[in-house]
């Protein structure tokens, strides 16, 4: 893992995919060093902007090789409107790669990796890499439409089998990305579960694993200001090994959490038993 | 040419080598800064309020972001004042970086223990007493909103330091020359302005407030032509009293505008998060900015504004 | 389904067919608007604060654009009260608009008297009192800053008046709740909030200030969070007084997230040097945001978001 | 004169022009009933700027026919720094015609016209319209260098004589405009002036028309926030057909003012005679 730096990165393309568009920058410092998990935060709006805080966004690919990232990016507020429509050639202000990775097994097993809409962004990288340190890759893809599912093409052409769902049966099978996975953890099944999507979809897959015994790793999408960790605004309940719950940034200590350490109940609460919730009462 | 303008300033009877600080509460304890600038290439850095026993902050959401600026409600996150004291400030002593440190308290007693605790800590430059955190149960918990309670925070702080001690204050009152007054009249070496607007947004989806903890405080550029009034008002009411300006500071050129209203140094906050390299580039701005004005030394400017004004 | 919301909405016992207002001192009397909108249309047209006699208002510059807002240091230029009746409200009157007339006094006796001269005027509709014009010679005078001054204003502006009065407040305050229950104990039908921030800017060119009046008042989307909490507070201490929400709407849904907060109706300033067609723009995109949630009734949101809001 | 709309109109052509970028805009309405000396007020920065102001600028031409409008920008601050960079096919959003025009002459007679720097773009519309009156037309055009001087080889097609000058002589007469005026204004000489450009020069001309008793009309530029005439910032002291001062508004009672009526000693001051300026005493 290498140290973030701040980078004036071109839009070599643009290209729509599905529902969302496809950037690809220049960014050596960025591609060179960054694993999969890790995202970036980006610049938007331009010199004069309103929008102060940057958008945060998972690395699909980095090639150290040709100095390329690429991220997949839904439209959602104006922000992701903005970055939508830069042009091939104009300039992006990146910072990255940021957060933690997926931690790679110690010794080969079998993964399944769960992906919800853009989430499935990080899993292609992730999947080759388990298969390069031996592994057998199994994914499931969803989404609630079919042009909002991402990689289904070449989820066929990094994993040893793939189960696509769609929440309105639009493509593959309709049903939510859990619906498979009793099979997949099953007895002889996986030895770890990597998951992300949305927050509803991560703490799902995270019972189904629990429910297994399998171990799982899942990337959280928490709102961020910062996205390096000085603002402390990015933080959910989180599970130590010493048993007691801290408010852990999600874009330093994460994003990528052990599913079963988070308190997904409590997210957006301040559970009574947080360390150092007791000192919120006095002021 | 630009080398040639001295950038170094003092808060109080602390030199610094330039003007340019972090914001506590927008730098953690600087660390997180390192990757991408050496902290102590800065004035000082300046860190998270911290309190006397760790503290988990409020629930989620604590941010949202607001046309030119951002409402954050953290609450004072912070790992409570021995984990600082084990961990943060030497990190920074280390490095040979400068710390302002922030304290907050509930009380006044507690404002007075932290700052035993610190007396005499390597890297300790100056105490900044943040009193002005819109971010607690009750309005009537900010001591910067009323003259007596901030001035007996900043007594009670003073009497226990050895360093400069600099009171931070709120723009949300509505006479701000008064209570910096009354922290200087008890003791105050210098005044850090402003800390944010209490501020609140709506999400028109839910039909709830964003925040959970319902309001928090305004920053950013939004914020910049209240803060840069709050520093011109105090600067003409107390000329002698050294100010820590900020709000909104994006650019060197912003940075001026607090220099010439009266602030001998400006603390960076919000713009981290826009730049994680702002505080270095508005520091090689300023002085660039500075140079191209004819200025040679940094000092000249301090309060420039109001000379030679007719009111 | 958009035509099935229904839009009436009051401020006290005045109907008005919408919510959508223009904001004082950012419409003239509505004329120069006519090109861009009919103001028969919009809830009602706010007019410039007018004083007993006409005034130059001061040198310029009077303007500085800042991120996301602008400072105004006008000081209430305007024709006085007897042209003022002769030629705008009766334009007004004329055309079906209803009035929302703002007055400015300098003294408590200046706005007895102009509330007086204002008493059966034909198209006056709400008579709002403007005790809080940041743009006045000394912070003293500015009568919203003071809970007994406002109170005295109101009371006397109350006692000449045949329509509903409006204290407008400014959130220069410590406590705006304070000043908010002042004002209604002295008689104030309702309340109008806010008014713009204190605030300046500094040329790094000249480096003195930019504004001939040196601080002057900050509005637009820079001011929001500060204004929506604002209209939160006193909703939330006040519930039963009608508020006239305002500070940097640009939007439908910024509108929405003032009635959310507690306003009855909205008034948009700013914006509308941006886009002059703003208030009917606002207007329409409101209608249709409610007609997408759901709602039939405009009032069904008024306050919204502080029910079932547990702390 | 024709009442001024709002309108989204599309960028048909940017060029450079020296030191500036000509506009061609699509816009219709403004195109239709805008007279010399009126001017356009345009948004910028985009939909999530932070720049809440138009900016003015004056109309170049403006073609009823092809429903173009075309006008000449400087590169100031930022504001302007984004419109110069607008791509053809992009829309903007365009206030105009504003303001009130030049007057023409009730009878034909011998115009001059004094421009400078951008403040020439006025002019040839101006001078056309003049001419086709019957008047002749005598331009006098300066600036300070000479890519900051515009349209030179029109202001030879449409008047009857053309004096170019810079500060720096880079082109033409080294000196300001004023300086061909005594000739220009002399004995047999003008019966009008009209003048564009900065306010120390517009002094200077009315000055020298003065002291020939010739009238002068001239373009000022005062710092506007709406262009409308809603917010009051835009004035200058004024004097009045009752010889009284007041503070008039230079976006819709101007941006056309007769020179001698202009108290230009008193500009970004408030002179104690104007009407109203008691009042300012109390509060
Ligand atoms: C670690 C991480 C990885 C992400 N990866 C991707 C990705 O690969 N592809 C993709 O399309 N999106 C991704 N997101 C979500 C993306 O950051 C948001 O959709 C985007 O920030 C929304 O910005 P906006 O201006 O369009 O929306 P707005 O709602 O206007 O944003 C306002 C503010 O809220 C924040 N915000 C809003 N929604 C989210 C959200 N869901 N998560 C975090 N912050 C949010 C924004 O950053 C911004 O500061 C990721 C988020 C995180 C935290
Ligand atoms: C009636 C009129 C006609 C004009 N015609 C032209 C023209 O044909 N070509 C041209 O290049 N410029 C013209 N200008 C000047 C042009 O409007 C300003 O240069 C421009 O607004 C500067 O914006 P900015 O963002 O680049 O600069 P900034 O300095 O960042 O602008 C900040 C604010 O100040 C205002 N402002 C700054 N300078 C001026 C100025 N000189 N005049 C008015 N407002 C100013 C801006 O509108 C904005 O609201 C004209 C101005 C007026 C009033
Ligand atoms: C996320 C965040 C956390 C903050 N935390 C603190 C804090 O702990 N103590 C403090 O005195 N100020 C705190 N502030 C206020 C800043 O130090 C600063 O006064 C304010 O943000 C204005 O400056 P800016 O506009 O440059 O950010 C915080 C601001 C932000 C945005
Ligand atoms: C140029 C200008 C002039 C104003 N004049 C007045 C005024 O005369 N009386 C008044 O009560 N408010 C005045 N205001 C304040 C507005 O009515 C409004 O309260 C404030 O600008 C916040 O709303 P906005 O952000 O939508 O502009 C003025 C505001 C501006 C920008
Ligand atoms: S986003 Fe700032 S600490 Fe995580
Ligand atoms: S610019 Fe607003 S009145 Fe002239």
């Amino acid at each position: 893992m290498r140290a973030p730096s701040q980078v004036t990165a071109r839009v070599v393309a643009i290209e729509p995919a599905g529902a969302y568009q496809l950037l690809t920058l220049a960014a050596p410092t960025v591609a060179a060093g960054s694993e999969p998990g890790q995202f970036v935060a980006v610049a938007v709006g331009g010199p004069v902007t309103s929008m102060l805080l940057r958008r945060s966004f998972a690395l699909y690919t980095a090639d150290p090789g040709t100095g390329l990232i690429q991220i997949v990016v839904a439209e959602h507020g104006p922000g992701t409107a903005w970055l939508v429509r830069v042009e091939p050639g104009a300039s992006l202000d990146v910072v990255g790669p940021l957060g933690r990775p997926f931690r790679l097994p110690p010794e080969a097993g079998t993964a399944v990796l769960v992906a919800g809409g853009y989430g499935s962004a990080p899993m292609f990288d992730l999947a080759r890499r388990l298969r390069a340190g031996g592994s057998a890759v199994h994914m499931v893809i969803g989404a609630g439409s079919a042009e909002r599912l991402f990689g289904v093409d070449e989820a066929h052409a990094v994993a040893d089998s793939v189960v696509v769902l769609t929440d309105d049966g639009s493509r593959g099978i309709q049903g939510l990305v859990t619906r498979p996975l009793p099979q997949l953890l099953g007895p002889a099944g996986a030895s770890m579960v990597y998951a992300c999507g949305p927050m509803a979809m991560l703490e799902a897959v995270g019972a189904a694993a629990a429910s297994h015994d399998v171990p799982c790793q899942v990337a959280v999408e928490e709102s961020m200001a910062c996205g390096i960790g000085v603002c402390m605004t990015c933080v959910l309940p989180v599970i130590g090994a010493d048993g007691r719950t801290r408010m852990l940034r999600s874009c330093v200590e994460g994003p990528v959490f052990d599913a079963e350490r988070i308190r997904w109940k409590d997210v957006g609460t301040l559970p009574a038993d947080v360390l150092g919730a007791d000192a919120m009462v006095v002021h | 040419m630009e080398t040639s303008v001295s950038m170094v300033t003092s808060l109080a009877d602390v030199t610094l080598p330039n003007p340019v600080l972090t914001a506590s509460g927008c730098a953690a304890a600087g660390r997180e800064l390192a990757p991408f600038l050496d902290p102590a290439e800065l004035g000082a850095v300046v860190t998270k309020s911290v309190m006397l026993l760790p503290r988990s902050g409020r629930a989620t959401p604590r941010m949202a972001e607001t046309p030119s600026g951002m409402l954050n409600s953290i609450g004072l996150q912070g790992p409570g004042i021995d984990a600082f004291l084990a961990h943060d400030l030497p990190w920074l002593a280390e490095r040979g970086a400068r710390a302002v440190v922030s304290i907050a308290g509930g009380s006044v007693g507690e404002f007075a223990e932290l700052a035993r605790r610190l007396a005499g800590a390597p890297g300790l430059a100056v105490l900044e007493v943040n009193i002005s955190c819109p971010n607690v149960a009750s309005r009537g918990q900010v001591f910067a909103c009323d003259p007596v309670a901030a001035a007996d925070v900043v007594r009670v702080v003073k009497a226990e330091s050895d360093v400069p001690v600099f009171a931070k204050l709120s723009p949300d009152v509505t006479d701000i020359v008064g209570i910096a007054r009354s922290c200087v009249d008890a003791g105050a070496d210098g005044l850090s302005m402003i800390n944010t607007l209490l501020g609140m947004a709506i999400d028109t989806d839910t039909l709830r407030p964003v925040l959970a903890g319902v309001t928090g405080g305004l920053s950013g550029p939004a914020i910049r032509p209240v803060a840069v009034r709050c520093v011109w008002q105090v600067h003409a009411a107390l000329p002698t009293v050294p100010i820590l300006g900020m709000g909104g500071i994006l650019t060197g050129l912003d940075a001026l505008q607090f220099l010439l209203a009266g602030a001998s140094a400006v603390s960076v906050g919000t713009a981290v998060f826009h730049d994680p390299c702002a505080p270095v580039r508005i520091l090689a701005e300023l002085r660039a900015e500075l140079a191209g004005r004819g200025f040679g030394r940094l000092s000249d400017v301090v309060g420039l504004a109001h000379r030679g004004l007719q009111r």
